[in-house]
């Protein structure tokens, strides 16, 4: 979004706005099935578009440098790390059949 | 600093009176108050310091009861992680000089900068408020559910302190990372960039992405302890070695936040005492950013024996080995710059050399603990004790002695005493090593740490080792005083006295507020001695 | 040595006299991608404060299913989708005030101010009656707590986190509306148009931020259970 | 040479030469590594140092083959770190299956200790040489850490789960026992001995000792079975409310979700505690939690017994 970049027109945030309506609406419709194991995974994809489409669209990352990019993925990627290598731990507790170890 | 040379309109005096102090958006002012700020912390975890030493002296615990032991070692862990060592290099000589050695007039964010003080004074304010109001007795990694459930001191009082002091942190790393991206001036490209940048600028990233956690991670040991929600309580089901992650998560990688800045000085250092160009530029650069990335996956090497699992405890090991990697390559290229180099002795290459030893030895027995099968039998004994003062007093206070000492004359305007300064270096080099040598053979018998007594047998050890935490505290007091006389009565410094290369020398000593009259264009890399002759000490 | 001084304009010109440059800026472009850059990269150390309770969330999760089943039951998932719904609503507002800027229309910034600013309250008055029905369900963990459900203690730990995150994202939701306050005095006294909207948009940033956040906690906490409760 | 005071932890299991082997390697690598850093800054500084004031160094800007030299020699080495102490590891994890079962509840400030038999002590630990010893470990508060540097074994003890410690003690005498993880007040009096003896001696000890009357853990476990009602709902019998616990210890369980888990010491641990955590598939959620109610020793009681169990259960005991 520097100085000099177009000025996103209202038609394309009222867009953005009806289409996180509607997938609010989803989650909620869908969360009344069970899709067994499939729940979370649904869940958060749809959390996760939703959250992309203000990233890209409200906040107008489209429009930053790729240094902005770069910054908003790798905030992601470390909070991946963090979860991910916590859960190396708490998944693989039970492996070897030893308390505690 | 009233008489003499400087020029009329050096930073230290342009505007007169306290107030243009405590309101000053200058990051060469900024980084004075930090200063004075960190040395007076440094004093007082000292102090702390000397409190277990002295108990530690007989194998009873009789000088202090073991619930004042316990404060003791904890806020000397607190005080000196927190408010001394973190902040230390990249808030004094970091911000004195990111701007001037990038060609900038100031940080991006002057203000920030100067809220970031602020909030390390509230969050220090806070803290101490801890200590008179019941002190604080779960040593510095906070572990629950002690802290949560059982001790009876001001857990959470000197959590918010810290949770503040957090937010100090954060904001400087943020102002370092934008202000390396977006102030450098023209010419100035990555590659030309001075290793001290790349190091601050490595850790600032660190700063931003592990901080917070370390904020939150408090902020729940503090609602647990106040507000009766919980989080980590085993009698909820709560899981103690959560909290362990969490804590960790942060805590690893603040241990890079305290040796990169110090790296980064090394390598300033031995560049300019050797007047050479250092040797490997850019694997010095890069591993800074790797020690930075790889320093986020090791943590769990803290919970070799927390009941984690045996197999992440594997992944964590492994990592831990290669995060050592980038460490052996800059002390690899710090020893090869020396190689034909023309290498000065005066005082600042004292505190390098020191550092190179001591680094080394701290590094190497980091090691040690990371290979999995031997950290259970030295962890939580005095040999982690004696790794982490390794690297942390021998390798980062070096650094940052070493720099202080080199910088001196930028930010006075005045030269120091060089014999003092060599004593100094000489005294904490030996008195170091006195203190915590033994503390490797106590660990490896199995002294385990946090004891307020312990068996017989290692009394001569730990005589030992108090007695050269009296000469290490020597070592540390002596500049305090040299330093303060320069102020009044040392000789005015020109404006290159080490005849080095970087911006910082090509301006008035100490500089003017601004920095720069004009606007600065680099057009050769850093360290560029080769065509050197006619250009030093203006 | 590399200091060749020398008079250089890097655009200096161009916005010499812009009164919203700061001294130790070259120019304007320059001020404003270092602003952007430290907004976000602000955003970012959020991402990580927030990460920390997303973790303890998940690891809780993994060891009790079921307790965090049963906990989200008790949460109203009504109440959360009118939530998410009026922080949408008003990041479309928000989005449309720095539009406003952007094409220097100061009616139409004090507006979507306004309306921003009335979405967000309306949240935390929902938030509100979510946790007065809390209270007196006695779902706060702690001594008032419900012992008699099942599982209570980890039910507890659902809930320490389930006021934890919310009570952290309503708070950041009050400093966001403190900001929209200092905005819109800025956006009164005209201060904002096409050459200069930095703080509107970067508080529009931190706005949409606060709202990312609860997209996410509305699924996490709310519709955990709700296919239970249909049954 | 005898010094009047040691520099070495004494040596009295079998997997403390193994530890110590692993130990002075990483140490010779590391004194190698220090020697050569510390020789080489001393020498250049003094042989290099500057001659004249206006003196600057050779223009070397580095080498891509010495920087692979060195970034590949302490990678090799650092590996082979980690693979011998990861199988070192992994050997001090693994209790052998012959081992003979001590239990341990560490509480703030003391060590109780259970014997196989029934005998009691506290802050001491008494064991035969040359046995597999496996400790299973509980703490009634906060974390600690059992410690036996003689071993170089160790590991913490934390509320809310059970963890486990093995050794083969190999020479008689008197051991230092630690708390090695921080609990609070008195961490450093949390300290006792590790008393190894022959096993015969062992044997003469534990008939000759005092302390109460012996009940053996799991006929200590059958007794709260019986006070606890649980054999009401654990019959045994086809029908019954409970599951039949005969057997289920190192069984895989199905739960209602679907998953499956092995029954290992935490999950029965689990399962008393906290019932409805993991709910086996087939039953209602119905059995009462007794966290609170009984504490860790008795909970490694009742997992004594119900892995003394047969297949056919409590009604064939
Ligand atoms: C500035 C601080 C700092 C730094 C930089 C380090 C660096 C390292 N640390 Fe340290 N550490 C601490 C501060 C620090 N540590 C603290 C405070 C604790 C205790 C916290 C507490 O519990 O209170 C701790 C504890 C600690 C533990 C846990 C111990 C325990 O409690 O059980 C471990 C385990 O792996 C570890 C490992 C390492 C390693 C592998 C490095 C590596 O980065 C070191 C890399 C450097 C080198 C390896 C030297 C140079 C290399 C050569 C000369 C080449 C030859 C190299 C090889 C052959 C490999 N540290
Ligand atoms: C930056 C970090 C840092 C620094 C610099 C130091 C410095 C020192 N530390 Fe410490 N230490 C830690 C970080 C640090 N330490 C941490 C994190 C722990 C773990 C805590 C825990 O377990 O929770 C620890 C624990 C620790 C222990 C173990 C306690 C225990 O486990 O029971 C010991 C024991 O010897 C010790 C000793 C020392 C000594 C002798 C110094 C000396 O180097 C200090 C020398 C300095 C001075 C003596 C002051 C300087 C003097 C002046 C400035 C002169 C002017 C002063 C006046 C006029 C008042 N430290
Ligand atoms: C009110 C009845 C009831 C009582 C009393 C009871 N249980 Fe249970 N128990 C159950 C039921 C039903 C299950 C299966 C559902 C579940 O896993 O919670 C179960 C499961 C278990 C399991 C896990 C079994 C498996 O197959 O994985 C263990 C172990 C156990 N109980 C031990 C005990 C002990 C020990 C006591 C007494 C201290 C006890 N129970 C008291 C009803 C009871
Ligand atoms: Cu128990 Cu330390
Ligand atoms: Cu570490």
């Amino acid at each position: 979004m520097s100085q000099h970049a177009p000025v996103t027109p209202v038609s394309t945030y009222v867009n953005i706005f009806v289409a996180l309506l509607v997938l609010t609406g989803l989650t909620y419709v869908v969360a009344t099935f069970d899709f067994g194991l499939l729940n979370t995974p649904i869940a958060l994809a749809v959390a996760i578009l939703k959250a992309a489409l203000v990233i890209v669209y409200f906040m107008g990352v489209r429009y930053n440098t790729p240094l902005t990019k770069v910054v908003v993925i790798s905030g992601f990627c470390w909070l991946l790390i963090m979860f991910g290598l916590t859960l190396n731990d708490y998944l693989t507790r039970a492996w070897i059949g030893v308390a505690g170890r | 600093m009233s008489d003499v040379s400087q020029p009329r309109n050096s930073y230290l005096d342009a505007p007169y009176g306290l107030a243009s102090w405590l309101l000053t958006k200058d990051h060469k002012r900024i980084a004075m108050l930090y200063l004075i700020s960190i040395t007076i912390f440094f004093a007082i975890g000292g102090l702390f310091a000397a409190g277990i030493r002295l108990e530690l002296l007989t194998p009873q615990g009789d000088l202090w009861t073991s619930d004042l032991y316990n404060k003791l070692f904890t806020l000397h862990g607190v005080v000196m992680i927190f408010f001394f060592l973190v902040p230390s290099i990249p808030a004094t000589l970091g911000n004195f000089l990111m701007p001037i050695m990038i060609g900038a007039k100031d940080l991006a964010f002057p203000r920030i900068n100067l809220i970031s003080w602020y909030l390390y004074i509230i969050g220090a304010t806070v803290t101490l408020a801890a200590v008179f109001t019941g002190g604080l007795d779960t040593g510095w990694t906070f572990y629950t559910p002690y802290s949560s459930v059982s001790s009876q001191t001001a857990v959470t009082t000197a959590a918010i302190g810290v949770f503040i002091t957090g937010f100090s942190s954060i904001l400087t790393g943020l102002n370092f990372i934008v202000t390396t991206h977006r102030m450098r001036a023209p010419g100035m490209t990555w590659f030309r960039l001075p290793l001290f940048v790349w190091s601050n600028y490595a850790t600032s990233l660190v700063m931003i992405l592990g901080t917070p956690v370390i904020a939150i991670t408090v902020l729940l040991v503090a609602a647990e302890r106040a507000l009766g929600l919980g989080f980590f309580d085993p009698a909820r089901g709560g899981d103690p070695v959560l909290f362990q992650h969490l804590f960790w998560f942060y805590s690893h990688p603040a241990v890079y936040i305290m040796i990169l800045p110090g790296m980064g000085v090394i390598s300033e250092l031995v560049a300019a005492m050797a007047r050479k160009q250092v040797f490997g530029y850019s694997f010095v650069a890069f591993s800074s950013l790797a020690i930075a990335i790889l320093g986020f996956l090791v943590w769990g090497h803290h919970l070799f024996v927390s009941s984690q699992s045996i197999y992440a405890g594997l992944v964590f090991s492994i990592i831990t080995m290669l995060v050592a990697i980038p460490s052996a390559v800059k002390t690899f290229n710090w020893t090869a710059t020396l190689y034909r180099g023309s290498i000065s002795w005066q005082s600042p290459t004292w505190w390098v050399v020191g550092f190179m030893g001591l680094f080394t030895i701290g590094g190497l027995t980091g090691v040690f603990l990371g290979t999995l099968g031997l950290n259970i039998h030295l962890t939580d004994t005095y040999f982690v004790v004696a790794h982490f003062h390794y690297i942390m007093v021998g390798g980062a206070i070096m650094a940052y002695m070493g720099g202080l000492h080199f910088w001196w004359p930028k930010m006075t305007g005045r030269m120091f005493s060089d014999a003092g300064s060599k004593t100094s270096a000489v005294l904490v080099f030996v008195g170091f090593n006195l203190t915590f040598f033994p503390q490797f053979v106590l660990g490896f018998m199995g002294m385990p740490r946090r004891y307020h007594a312990y068996p017989d047998e290692w009394q001569v050890l730990n005589v030992l080792s108090s007695c050269g935490a009296g000469v290490l505290a020597l070592g540390y007091a002596l500049p305090l005083v040299y330093l303060t006389y320069s102020l009044f009565r040392g000789a005015a410094a020109p404006a290159n006295p080490w005849g080095a290369k970087g911006l910082e020398w090509t301006i008035p000593s100490p500089p003017t507020t601004y920095n720069f009259e004009a606007e600065v264009r680099v057009d050769e890399p850093a360290y560029n001695y080769k065509s050197t002759r006619e250009v030093h000490v203006g | 040595m590399q200091g060749t001084v020398s008079a250089h304009d890097g655009g200096h010109d161009a916005h010499a006299h812009n009164p919203n440059l700061q001294h130790h800026f070259y120019s304007m472009e320059q001020q404003l991608e270092a602003s952007t850059l430290g907004m976000w990269l602000f955003l970012v150390t959020e991402v990580m404060f927030f990460g920390g309770m997303f973790l303890a969330y998940l690891i809780y999760r993994v060891i009790y299913p079921e307790a965090w089943i049963l906990g989200s039951n008790h949460l109203n998932v009504a109440m959360g989708a009118l939530n998410t719904g009026v922080l949408i609503c008003s990041s479309l507002t928000m989005a449309l005030a720095v539009r406003a800027a952007q094409t220097s229309n100061r009616g139409a910034q004090i507006r979507y101010l306004l309306l921003t600013m009335a979405f967000g309250s309306v949240f935390l008055i929902v938030k509100y009656f979510e946790y007065a029905e809390k209270f007196e369900h006695h779902l706060v963990p702690g001594r008032h707590f419900d012992m008699t459900l099942p599982q209570a203690g980890q039910q507890q730990l659902f809930f320490s986190i389930y006021f934890m995150m919310t009570g952290i994202h309503a708070i950041h939701m009050i400093v966001g509306l403190g900001l929209m306050l200092v905005i819109l005095t800025m956006a009164w006294r005209g201060r904002f148009s096409a050459s200069y909207y930095t703080p509107i948009e970067m508080s529009g940033l931190y706005w949409h931020f606060v709202d990312i956040v609860w997209i996410f906690l509305f699924p996490l906490l709310y519709l955990l259970g709700a296919h239970y409760s249909a049954h | 040479m005898k010094l009047p005071f040691p520099l070495l932890p004494p040596n009295a299991s079998t997997v403390a030469t193994e530890v110590d082997i692993l130990y002075w390697f990483i140490t010779a690598i590391s004194a190698f590594f220090v020697v050569l850093v510390a020789a080489l800054v001393v020498i250049f500084t003094i042989k290099y140092r500057r001659r004249h004031e206006d003196e600057v160094g050779a223009d070397i800007h580095g080498s891509l083959v010495a920087e692979l030299t060195w970034t590949f020699i302490p990678l090799v080495l650092s590996l082979l770190m980690f693979f011998w102490g990861a199988d070192l590891a992994f050997r001090l994890a693994r209790p052998p299956v012959d081992a003979m079962e001590i239990f341990v509840v560490g509480k703030q400030w003391m060590w109780k200790i259970q014997h196989p038999d029934g005998t009691r002590e506290i802050n001491q630990m008494h064991v035969p040489a040359g046995r597999n010893i496996r400790l299973t470990m509980g703490s009634e508060d906060v974390i600690h850490d059992y410690s036996i540097p003689a071993f170089r074994v160790k590991m913490d003890v934390v509320p809310g789960k059970l963890t486990t410690l093995w050794f083969n003690a190999t020479t008689p005498g008197t051991y230092h026992l630690f708390c090695a993880e921080y609990c609070g007040t008195n961490h450093s009096g949390m300290i006792g001995e590790v008393i190894v003896m022959e096993p015969q001696a062992y044997e003469a000890w534990l008939s000759g000792a005092t302390g109460g009357p012996a009940v053996p853990p799991a006929q200590a476990g059958e007794q709260l079975f019986a006070a606890n009602a649980c054999a009401t709902c654990h019959s045994g019998q086809p029908g019954a409310i409970g599951p039949n616990l005969g057997g289920l210890a190192g069984a895989a369980v199905t739960l209602t979700d679907g998953r499956t888990v092995v029954a290992d010491d935490n999950y029965l641990r689990e399962s008393i505690m906290v019932p409805l955590a993991k709910v086996v598939a087939g039953y209602q959620p119905v059995m009462p939690p007794f966290q609170g109610l009984l504490s860790e020793e008795q909970v490694m009681q009742l997992l004594a017994y119900i892995k003394s169990l047969k297949p056919a259960g409590p009604a064939a005991h």
